[in-house]
């Protein structure tokens, strides 16, 4: 019962933070919904035994991720952005695509079945701490994925300087 | 045969249009001569197919067959009998004199010039010589490049808007034919061997499918009516090498189709398809004669001329017997000939005047008459007179079509009136009546030009006269052809009904 | 025991509402937002199946899928600024120079 | 194949060759190889024609001329007793032209064309009659079809002579649409187109039928008529008669070799060689008998009221070939190649007779600026006269006897368009020489009504031209004597010696009665003489006033019946209108053309919709993704 | 728990090789300056040095499934790399005249080249994503590389947004696959939808629709591709070549290897729907292309239409019918690597010489240039001799051995309809005269790609048997 309240506390918060934020005028507000709105799914893997996640929800999301937003913005100056529209003009389009999609999403999961049962019942996974799980997980099976995301970040690394550092091209013109 | 002939004759050219590539773009008389000499030789190595072939088989001569695409088991597998080896020899006649007629009217650009004429030459060949069908298709589709170049850049003013058309007709019809191909692949047993997939019976369905899918291919590059259009313009703004080549081998390779794989791959729809098709060509044969009245540009009425004596073609080889099928392919080397050697003369006299306008012309036969002579005798060929080729081919169609259908031939022969009509015309506007002062003091034909249109006068009264040189080829081959149309079970409709 | 479906169920209105940002919105920067709640959803979902399926697999694409994120914000930024530098805007509808 | 026999044809054809190509250096000289060709021609006929007297009927083949499946035909020569005949008109008439030609064409632009022109003609008449068979009959008729037009338009630079020799050239071919239809019938019926196997079966084609449209036709009836249409364009019977007298445009010599002796009389040939197949069906007979009856009397009617003195002659010709229709249709074959025999004399005695006049009139060839040129021109005069005399029947000359023998004959065939026949062709007979004589009046009697600067050119022609006009003189007046009637004494020789080949239709007219047709006739001739004389020598003002009292009447003689006009308007201008307004711009141009193009144009206009949506806008690239991933989403739900 | 050594990582050699040049070139650039100019033939021999090892490679499964060196994958690597190598020495003339930096340049292509060579190996949907987006971000990078260039960026901004949009759908479908399957392996998800009859439920045949949706996009299928004009005409035209062949290709290797092992018992649904979008794809390129006057954004358009094509082997959901689509890729590689390179030669500095106007007369100016044009332009037609000819036979027989006969009377259609836009470049540059003075010499990366493209054009074009071989011999291996 109080697992169900839980869930529908989050629910609803993440859904109206997330409401919130796809609708505010201000995108300082936007962001800081979003924010809310992570820590509130970082509580539900919590509670879905997903610790680990929940730490790089935190962390990586709203402590990293967002911040650069944040910055970002900050960067672009917002000057007359509370007296511009917030929408493009083909939202109703949009809000009409949005709308059929949850309502699809939502209509297939009577039919919905849960697959196979891995080999992770959740006693094994508490006899271990499900972080550890997740490491085992990832450090073996999941290995070779692993080393890809590495090199995304790397390519990430690289792209991110190339793109936003302002640089004299090779013929000398400042650009 | 040790020797890849047909290989050779199809590669040949190609190769030696090739090798113009390193001649300097500038020594324009080397590279005429080239081409020439490359054409001649051309000439010389078909000799061999004229005195080694077998009169006597209907199968396949001179074959060869090399595995290309194992694969998807497709061949490379060539062979001619009589029913095309006629048009391997003219084709390199015609483009011969191709090169001849070009010899001063090209001026621009004369390296590529000669290299696309000797590179459609070898595609042309391989089209005659191609057993599979894939490969057929290869050369069918590999011809349109080089044509569509020829017309695209040595072309007169609306050139572009007629070579498009050309392509994207030709290319539409040829797509279509593409899946029939296929599809036959998978139902003739997965192979594109014509004589297999001739060996296979298909269900009348699927026969009638193939049969319509050929049909676009084919029938736009005969042209049949009314997908006849893109002609009248290719032939117009054509340089003359490209009409005379167009007219004289290219629009034969529709009805060599239906020829070569309509007819023995598809007897069944063949069969049920011989009234809608004979329909269509006396269409052919009368819309494309009266148009002819209406016409006020020289090529355009000879081009729509084509369209006419084509619809005899057609008519000839759908007649299903003996002397129309005889009499059709007959008939594409006669028309090759006549049609051909009379864009010849329109391109010499082109050459002069610069204007293709009717009524630009008049009472040339007091300013040039020996080449009146010529066109004279063309124009006879053309309507058919006794002792010219025309006429052994459209008495054979005719009398081929009277044997089972008479209305048709009935109605065909009409032709014959249209085409003297339109024909005697048209000679009398351009050399008849008062002299215009448009064509006073051309030059009369010189010895290049009388060259170029000797060969064509021989074969007309070679084969006006003697008929039975070419006719002998393809006696058995086209009884074999019949025999796989008809099943060997309805060969009463395929003589004439003798009384007792 | 709060059935897999509620969680879908929110996963689903998470995505759609990524989507409804995502589409309607002209600041790229909100976009950006909108991309990471589609993706939040989709980590939602990976990880309440499994919870629910007993597997770790779920919990490591989520894990993947963050570090995409991360990623893609860095490179998306550095686009964004590129862009601001080049045209001043940040508006999505102010792109349209390429066309027909 | 005896030497002599090739020699006939090729002998001219050898001359055509070789004064076609060097003809240009011969310049004046380019006579003498047609000349001599032809007299050798001749020459080898004769002997030709003694081989057959003495019994030789040759039927050879020369070469297997078309092959393929059962079609077998050769290049071969038949020479018969109508062959024999055909020859020897062919070629003496064609030697005298020649000669003639010298002098006509004196000084002519294309001398060396004009006589290589003839070579042409010779040789393709020959090959006509020589054939063994149909397809070589077909040639030649097609050949000389050719050598027609080149010669009608030999002035080519003249609109009218080139649009003649077309009008000639295609009318002939709309005959010959019914004549290669014939050829297939035939083939179709017999399997073979040569003669003799053809006429030998002939017999069982009776009672067979030949089905076209649905419609059933008695075979041998079918295959007459259809023959008969070749028959109609070559010999310009109705309603292909109309190139013939357009023909005259043509120089003169040829008129009188193609278009009066030979090529015209080609149909008569052709009837009478398939007399077999003809004599199967009574409805062709008779339709031939009444075609040639109307043709007759019509050209008759026409020839009363021209000006042009070779159109005059040219509607005589009309009129004569249609006797030789009558004979033919009334089975009299004999009779009506008797006619065809003499009529070349005489007709082409005619035409060249005009010919010398037309060249002391310096090419002036109308009746109205003639007259009284029976002083200058003796000779032509004379010639002139009995050419004349011949054509109206008048007793004794060669036109009375062939005539006659078919007004006869008509009378009294089983045939039942027989008497119709005899009535028009007695009352033609009055018409001929009613026209014929005020022909010659206007020409040589009275006062000359031309220039005074052609009045100072008039002069007798040179003798390369009246010596032919003499020999042919000698013909009009003797080619009758070989067929006198029995009832005159003679022995028909013509009919017997023709009878193998064209049989001989047992008629029992009484004396009286030939006598008193025989009588009618000559009357009618005497009787047409007598008018002319009193219309034109007597009453000149005459003609003036009955032309103004029936105005229609003359007009519509004039202009022949309307009949020309009556073909443009409904047949050459509907095709030419029909092609160029309904064809070539609405059918090619607004149909095809506009599916063909607007395909093309629907298809642009298309991608120029679709285009639009690529407008730049993210957000509406991202809605339509977003719509579309929906889309794939429910389609595949939906499976 | 099986333990991590070396060998495990041996199949992965190639793959590790490619970072390590990677990371190399980008060393290279920062610290040894006088290597620059040696750089883009640095990396193609690092490139023919891991193709000869893809080559070499064993079939193996490593990695519990994840990663799959069949000769499947060895084909669509080989592609990668071919285009990687071919945009190396096209980049390295265009490097010449625009002057790009370039140590991140063949960095990002390497490592681009690495994610594609990852998602031909992909043998789970993990590995995949992260295949697709290693080689996603390089891409996005690539494109906004010209950062003077308003339209380059233009561009990223429009590629990356969509390309975002489209991996959450992508992800969105997998993660109901997982749900509904319990593994992410694809080899696993068949067997287990196989084994339980998950095969009729409808939760996965609409997750499939996603993550067929997330595919379309990669490959550019309409109603996908609105990124791909746009993106197409904004990269740097090296870039823009790049990404029609190599990125497209890896799109299709794991489009046909998830619908193919994951999915074969769908293939009724999936083929009909693809058949669906290909036919519209065809339309949409073929048509908007005969409207354009910029002859990059008729490539881009064309290449919408050969994805339309390309798909015409999937659908047919037979060995054959990938094989095909495998061939016909790599054919098109050559064509269009080809014609882009032309585009790369006749650009300069300050002015791209993009439009058609400006190949007016090329003929006659440069009639070399003008003939290899005419030669891709009528392969890209699909006329023989050429390679495209025989690429696209072989697509529409598969197509018709599986049945679809009306998508393939469609698709030759549109075929001809395309004829009307190649053939106008050879209009422009054969039948005009030339207006202004086009001034470019060839150096030798261009002459090599110009000759290289020539060489698998009509090379492919008469002898297509080895390639056909090769295709039809990865996917019965498999």
């Amino acid at each position: 019962m109080l697992m169900l309240l839980f869930f529908c506390y989050c629910a609803v918060v993440i859904t109206g933070t997330g409401l919130l934020a796809v609708t505010l005028k201000n995108p300082v507000h936007s962001v800081l919904m979003v924010l809310i709105l992570f820590f509130h799914v970082a509580m539900l893997y919590l509670s879905l035994g997903a610790e680990f996640l929940a730490a790089v929800q935190i962390i990586v999301y709203a402590g990293a991720i967002l911040v650069l937003y944040l910055f970002v913005l900050f960067l672009v100056s917002l000057r007359d952005e509370v007296k511009m529209p917030r929408f493009v003009s083909s939202a109703w389009l949009g809000r009409l695509i949005a709308g059929g999609m949850v309502a699809c999403l939502l209509y297939i999961l009577p039919v919905f079945t849960t697959g196979a049962k891995g080999d992770w019942p959740a006693q094994r996974v508490q006899a271990i701490t499900p972080t550890r799980a997740l490491a085992t997980e990832m450090y073996s099976a999941s290995v070779l994925p692993f080393e890809i995301a590495g090199l995304i970040l790397l390519v990430a690394v690289i792209g991110g300087l190339l793109l936003a550092r302002r640089e004299k091209d090779v013929h000398g013109d400042v650009k | 045969m040790s020797i890849p002939i047909l290989s050779t004759l199809i590669f040949f050219p190609v190769a030696g249009g090739l090798s113009l590539l390193m001649v300097d773009r500038n020594k324009t008389h080397l590279i005429r001569m080239m081409a020439l000499i490359i054409g001649l030789m051309e000439m010389l190595i078909s000799l061999p197919l004229f005195f080694l072939f077998d009169k006597t088989t209907p199968r396949m001569q001179f074959t060869e067959l090399t595995p290309w695409i194992p694969a998807l088991n497709i061949n490379y597998s060539l062979g001619i009998d009589g029913i095309s080896i006629l048009f391997i020899l003219l084709t390199g006649l015609v483009t011969v004199l191709s090169i001849l007629v070009s010899w001063e009217a090209i001026q621009d650009k004369v390296k590529e010039f000669f290299i696309a004429l000797l590179v459609l030459e070898g595609m042309i060949i391989g089209v005659f010589c191609a057993l599979d069908f894939f490969l057929f298709y290869i050369f069918w589709e590999a011809m349109l490049i080089p044509m569509f170049l020829i017309i695209g850049i040595w072309g007169g003013p609306k050139r572009i808007y007629a070579t498009v058309k050309f392509f994207l007709y030709t290319l539409v019809g040829s797509l279509l034919m593409l899946v029939g191909i296929i599809t036959l692949y998978y139902h003739g047993g997965q192979t594109f061997d014509i004589r297999e997939l001739a060996r296979h019976t298909y269900s009348p369905g699927l026969q009638m499918l193939l049969f319509w899918a050929m049909f676009a291919a084919f029938a736009v590059k005969v042209p049949m009516w009314p997908v006849h259009t893109w002609l009248p313009d290719a032939h117009t703004e054509a340089p003359a090498a490209g009409s005379v080549i167009l007219a004289a081998v290219l629009i034969k390779m529709g009805a060599y189709g239906f020829l070569r794989f309509s007819m023995p791959i598809l007897p069944d729809a063949t069969r049920a398809m011989m009234i809608p098709m004979i329909v269509l060509s006396l269409i052919a044969i009368v819309y494309g004669a009266v148009i002819c009245l209406a016409q006020t540009d020289l090529k355009r009425l000879i081009a729509y001329s084509s369209v006419s004596h084509m619809g005899f073609i057609t008519l000839g080889l759908y007649g299903l017997n003996t002397q129309g099928v005889e009499g059709g392919i007959l008939q594409m080397i006669n028309h090759g000939i006549v049609t051909g050697a009379l864009f010849l003369c329109i391109g010499m006299i082109y050459e002069r005047t610069h204007t293709r306008v009717i009524a630009d012309y008049g009472g040339l036969a007091s300013t040039m008459p020996l080449f009146a002579g010529f066109f004279m005798l063309f124009t006879m060929a053309a309507v058919g007179l006794p002792a010219t080729n025309g006429f052994i081919g459209e008495f054979l169609i005719l009398l081929g079509s009277f044997i089972n259908r008479p209305w048709a031939a009935f109605f065909a022969a009409t032709g014959l009136v249209l085409g003297a009509w339109y024909m005697l015309w048209l000679f009398q506007r351009i050399f008849f009546n008062p002299v215009n002062s448009k064509v006073v003091g051309l030059a009369e034909l010189n010895l290049r030009e009388i060259v170029i249109l000797l060969p064509m006068v021989a074969l007309v009264f070679w084969i006006g006269l003697y008929p039975d040189s070419l006719l002998s080829f393809m006696h058995v081959s086209v009884a074999h052809l019949l025999d796989q149309v008809h099943g060997g079970a309805d060969a009463v409709s395929r003589v004439a009904v003798v009384l007792p | 025991m709060i059935p897999l479906s509620w969680y879908m169920a929110l996963a689903a209105i998470l995505f759609s509402i990524g989507v409804y940002g995502f589409l309607t919105r002209r600041n790229i920067i909100i976009m950006f937002l909108s991309a990471e709640l589609m993706l939040n959803g989709v980590n939602l979902n990976l990880v309440a199946m499994s919870y629910y399926l007993e597997s770790m697999r779920g919990q490591v694409f989520t894990f993947f899928i963050i570090t995409v994120a991360a990623a893609e914000a860095a490179i998306g930024l550095g686009i964004a600024i590129c862009l601001y530098r080049n045209r001043q805007t940040v508006y999505v509808d102010e792109v349209n120079q390429l066309k027909g | 194949m005896p030497t002599y026999l090739l020699l006939i044809p090729f002998l001219p054809l050898a001359s055509f060759v070789i004064t076609l190509l060097f003809g240009r250096k011969m310049g004046t000289r380019s006579h003498w190889l047609p000349i001599i060709t032809v007299l050798i021609s001749f020459i080898c006929a004769l002997k030709a024609f003694t081989e057959v007297l003495a019994g030789n009927i040759v039927n050879q083949d020369l070469y297997t001329w078309i092959s393929s499946g059962n079609l077998h035909v050769s290049v071969g020569f038949l020479v018969d007793q109508l062959t024999a005949v055909m020859l020897i008109v062919v070629t003496s008439i064609s030697s005298l032209v020649h000669i003639y030609s010298v002098g006509y064409m004196k000084g002519e632009d294309g001398y060396y064309r004009f006589f290589s022109y003839l070579s042409l003609f010779t040789f393709s008449m020959l090959m006509l009659v020589l054939g063994n068979n149909f397809l070589q009959l077909f040639f030649g008729w097609e050949a000389v079809g050719l050598s027609s037009y080149l010669l009608i338009g030999f002035y080519y630079e003249k609109v009218s002579a080139a649009d003649a020799g077309k009008k000639a050239f295609i009318v002939n071919r709309i005959g010959d649409f019914g004549f290669i239809l014939g050829l297939f019938l035939v083939f179709v019926t017999f399997g073979t187109l040569h003669y003799e196997p053809v006429f030998a079966n002939a017999e069982q084609a009776v009672g067979q039928t030949f089905s076209i449209f649905g419609m059933h036709f008695d075979l041998p009836t079918a295959i007459a008529l259809l023959l008969m249409c070749g028959a109609l364009g070559k010999s310009a019977q109705i309603p292909l008669h109309v190139w013939l007298p357009d023909a005259m445009e043509g120089p003169t010599p040829v008129s009188a070799l193609i278009h009066a002796a030979t090529m015209v009389t080609a149909g008569v040939f052709l009837i009478a060689r398939c007399n077999p197949l003809f004599e199967l069906s009574a409805v062709a007979m008779n339709t031939v008998t009444i075609i040639g009856a109307i043709t007759c009397l019509f050209a008759a009617t026409i020839a009363l009221v021209q000006t042009d003195i070779k159109r005059v002659v040219a509607y005589s010709t009309l009129s004569q070939l249609a006797y030789m229709f009558v004979a033919c249709g009334v089975g009299a074959y004999s009779a009506g190649i008797f006619h065809l025999f003499t009529h070349a004399f005489f007709k082409a005695l005619l035409f060249l007779g005009c010919g010398s006049i037309i060249l002391a009139m310096h090419h002036e060839q109308e009746v109205g600026f003639m007259g009284g040129l029976k002083k200058y021109m003796p000779v032509t005069y004379i010639t002139f006269l009995i050419a004349t005399l011949s054509i109206s029947g008048v007793p004794g000359l060669a036109g009375f006897y062939s005539k006659d023998e078919i007004l006869a004959m008509a009378f009294a065939s089983p045939v039942a368009a027989g008497k119709f026949a005899w009535f028009i062709g007695t009352l033609v007979a009055f018409l001929t020489a009613f026209y014929s004589f005020r022909l010659f009046f206007l020409i040589f009697h009275g006062q000359f009504r031309g220039t005074r600067e052609q009045k100072q050119h008039l002069q007798e022609s040179p003798a390369v031209v009246t010596v032919p006009l003499m020999l042919l003189a000698v013909g009009a007046v003797g080619a009758g004597w070989f067929g006198v009637p029995e009832i005159l004494g003679g022995d028909n020789h013509w009919a017997h010696f023709l009878a193998p080949v064209l049989g001989h239709p047992e008629v029992h007219l009484g004396y009286i009665t030939e006598s008193l047709l025989m009588s009618v006739s000559v009357l009618a001739g005497v009787g047409g003489i007598l008018l002319a004389w009193y219309m034109y020598i007597d009453q000149p003002a005459l003609p003036g006033e009955l032309a103004a009292r029936f105005p229609r009447a003359y007009r519509i003689l004039r202009n022949k019946y309307y009949v020309d006009e009556f073909y443009i308007r409904f047949l050459v201008e509907p095709g030419k209108t029909f092609s160029s307004r309904v064809l070539d711009r609405i059918v090619d141009t607004n149909v095809i053309e506009l599916a063909v193009n607007g395909v093309p144009r629907l298809i642009g206009a298309l991608a120029a919709r679709i285009r639009r949506l690529q407008d730049g806008q993210l957000p509406h690239y991202l809605t339509w993704m977003g719509g579309s991933a929906l889309f794939l989403f429910v389609w595949m739900f939906t499976r | 728990m099986n333990m991590i050594n070396w060998a495990t990582f041996e199949p992965l050699l190639p793959e590790m090789l490619l970072v390590c040049i990677g990371l190399a070139l980008i060393c290279l650039d920062l610290f040894v300056e006088k290597t620059r100019e040696l750089l883009p033939w640095l990396t193609v021999l690092g490139c023919v040095t891991v193709l000869g090892m893809v080559i070499g490679e064993r079939n193996v499964t490593a990695f519990g499934g994840m990663f799959l060196t069949d000769a499947y994958a060895v084909f669509f690597k080989v592609i990668s790399l071919l285009s990687v190598i071919m945009a190396t020495l096209m980049g390295e003339h265009y490097r010449r005249v625009h002057g790009l930096r370039h140590g991140e340049y063949y960095a990002l292509m390497v490592f681009a080249a690495t994610g594609m060579m990852v998602m031909a190996s992909a043998g789970d949907l993990m590995v995949l994503y992260l295949g697709l987006e290693l080689m996603a971000l390089s891409v996005y990078c690539l494109v906004g590389m010209n950062k003077g260039e308003g339209r380059s960026t233009e561009a990223a901004i429009k590629y990356f947004l969509m390309g975002v949009f489209a991996s959450a759908i992508l992800l969105y479908g997998m993660s109901l696959v997982y749900g509904l399957t319990g593994s992410t392996t694809i080899s696993e998800i068949a067997r287990y939808t196989a084994a339980t009859g998950l095969t009729e439920n409808p939760a996965l045949l609409a997750a499939l629709g996603l993550i067929i949706a997330g595919f379309c996009f990669k490959v550019a299928v309409a109603p996908f591709h609105f990124w791909t004009p746009d993106v197409y005409e904004g990269a740097p035209t090296v870039i823009t070549a790049f990404m029609s062949v190599g990125p497209k290709a890896a799109g299709f290797a794991v489009f046909g290897r998830v619908l193919l092992s994951g999915f074969p018992e769908l293939q009724p649904h999936w083929g009909s729907l693809l058949a669906t979008l290909a036919l519209l794809t065809m339309a949409v390129g073929n048509l908007t292309a005969l409207v354009q006057t910029s002859i990059k954004r008729m490539l881009a358009y064309s290449a919408i239409a050969h994805a339309g094509y390309s798909l015409l082997g999937v659908l047919a959901g037979t060995a054959d019918g990938l094989s095909a689509t495998m061939s016909y890729l790599l054919i098109y590689g050559f064509m269009n690597m080809g014609a882009f390179a032309i585009l790369v030669l006749l650009s300069s500095r300050g002015a791209h010489h993009e439009s058609l106007d400006d190949y007016r007369g090329l003929a006659k100016s440069h009639p070399l240039a003008a003939a290899l044009m005419l030669v891709f332009m009528f392969s890209l037609t699909g006329i023989p001799p050429t390679a495209g000819f025989i690429g696209k036979f072989y697509l529409l027989r598969a197509a018709l051995g599986a049945g679809y006969t009306w998508t393939v009377i469609g698709a030759v259609i549109f075929s001809a309809i395309s004829a009307y836009f190649y053939l106008r470049v050879v209009r422009y540059m054969y039948m005009s005269e030339p207006e202004g003075e086009l001034d470019f010499s060839y150096t030798p990366g261009i002459s090599a790609v110009l000759g290289l493209a020539l060489l698998g054009v009509v090379g492919l074009g008469l002898l297509p048997g080895t390639i056909i071989g090769w295709a039809a011999s990865a996917l019965l291996g498999q």
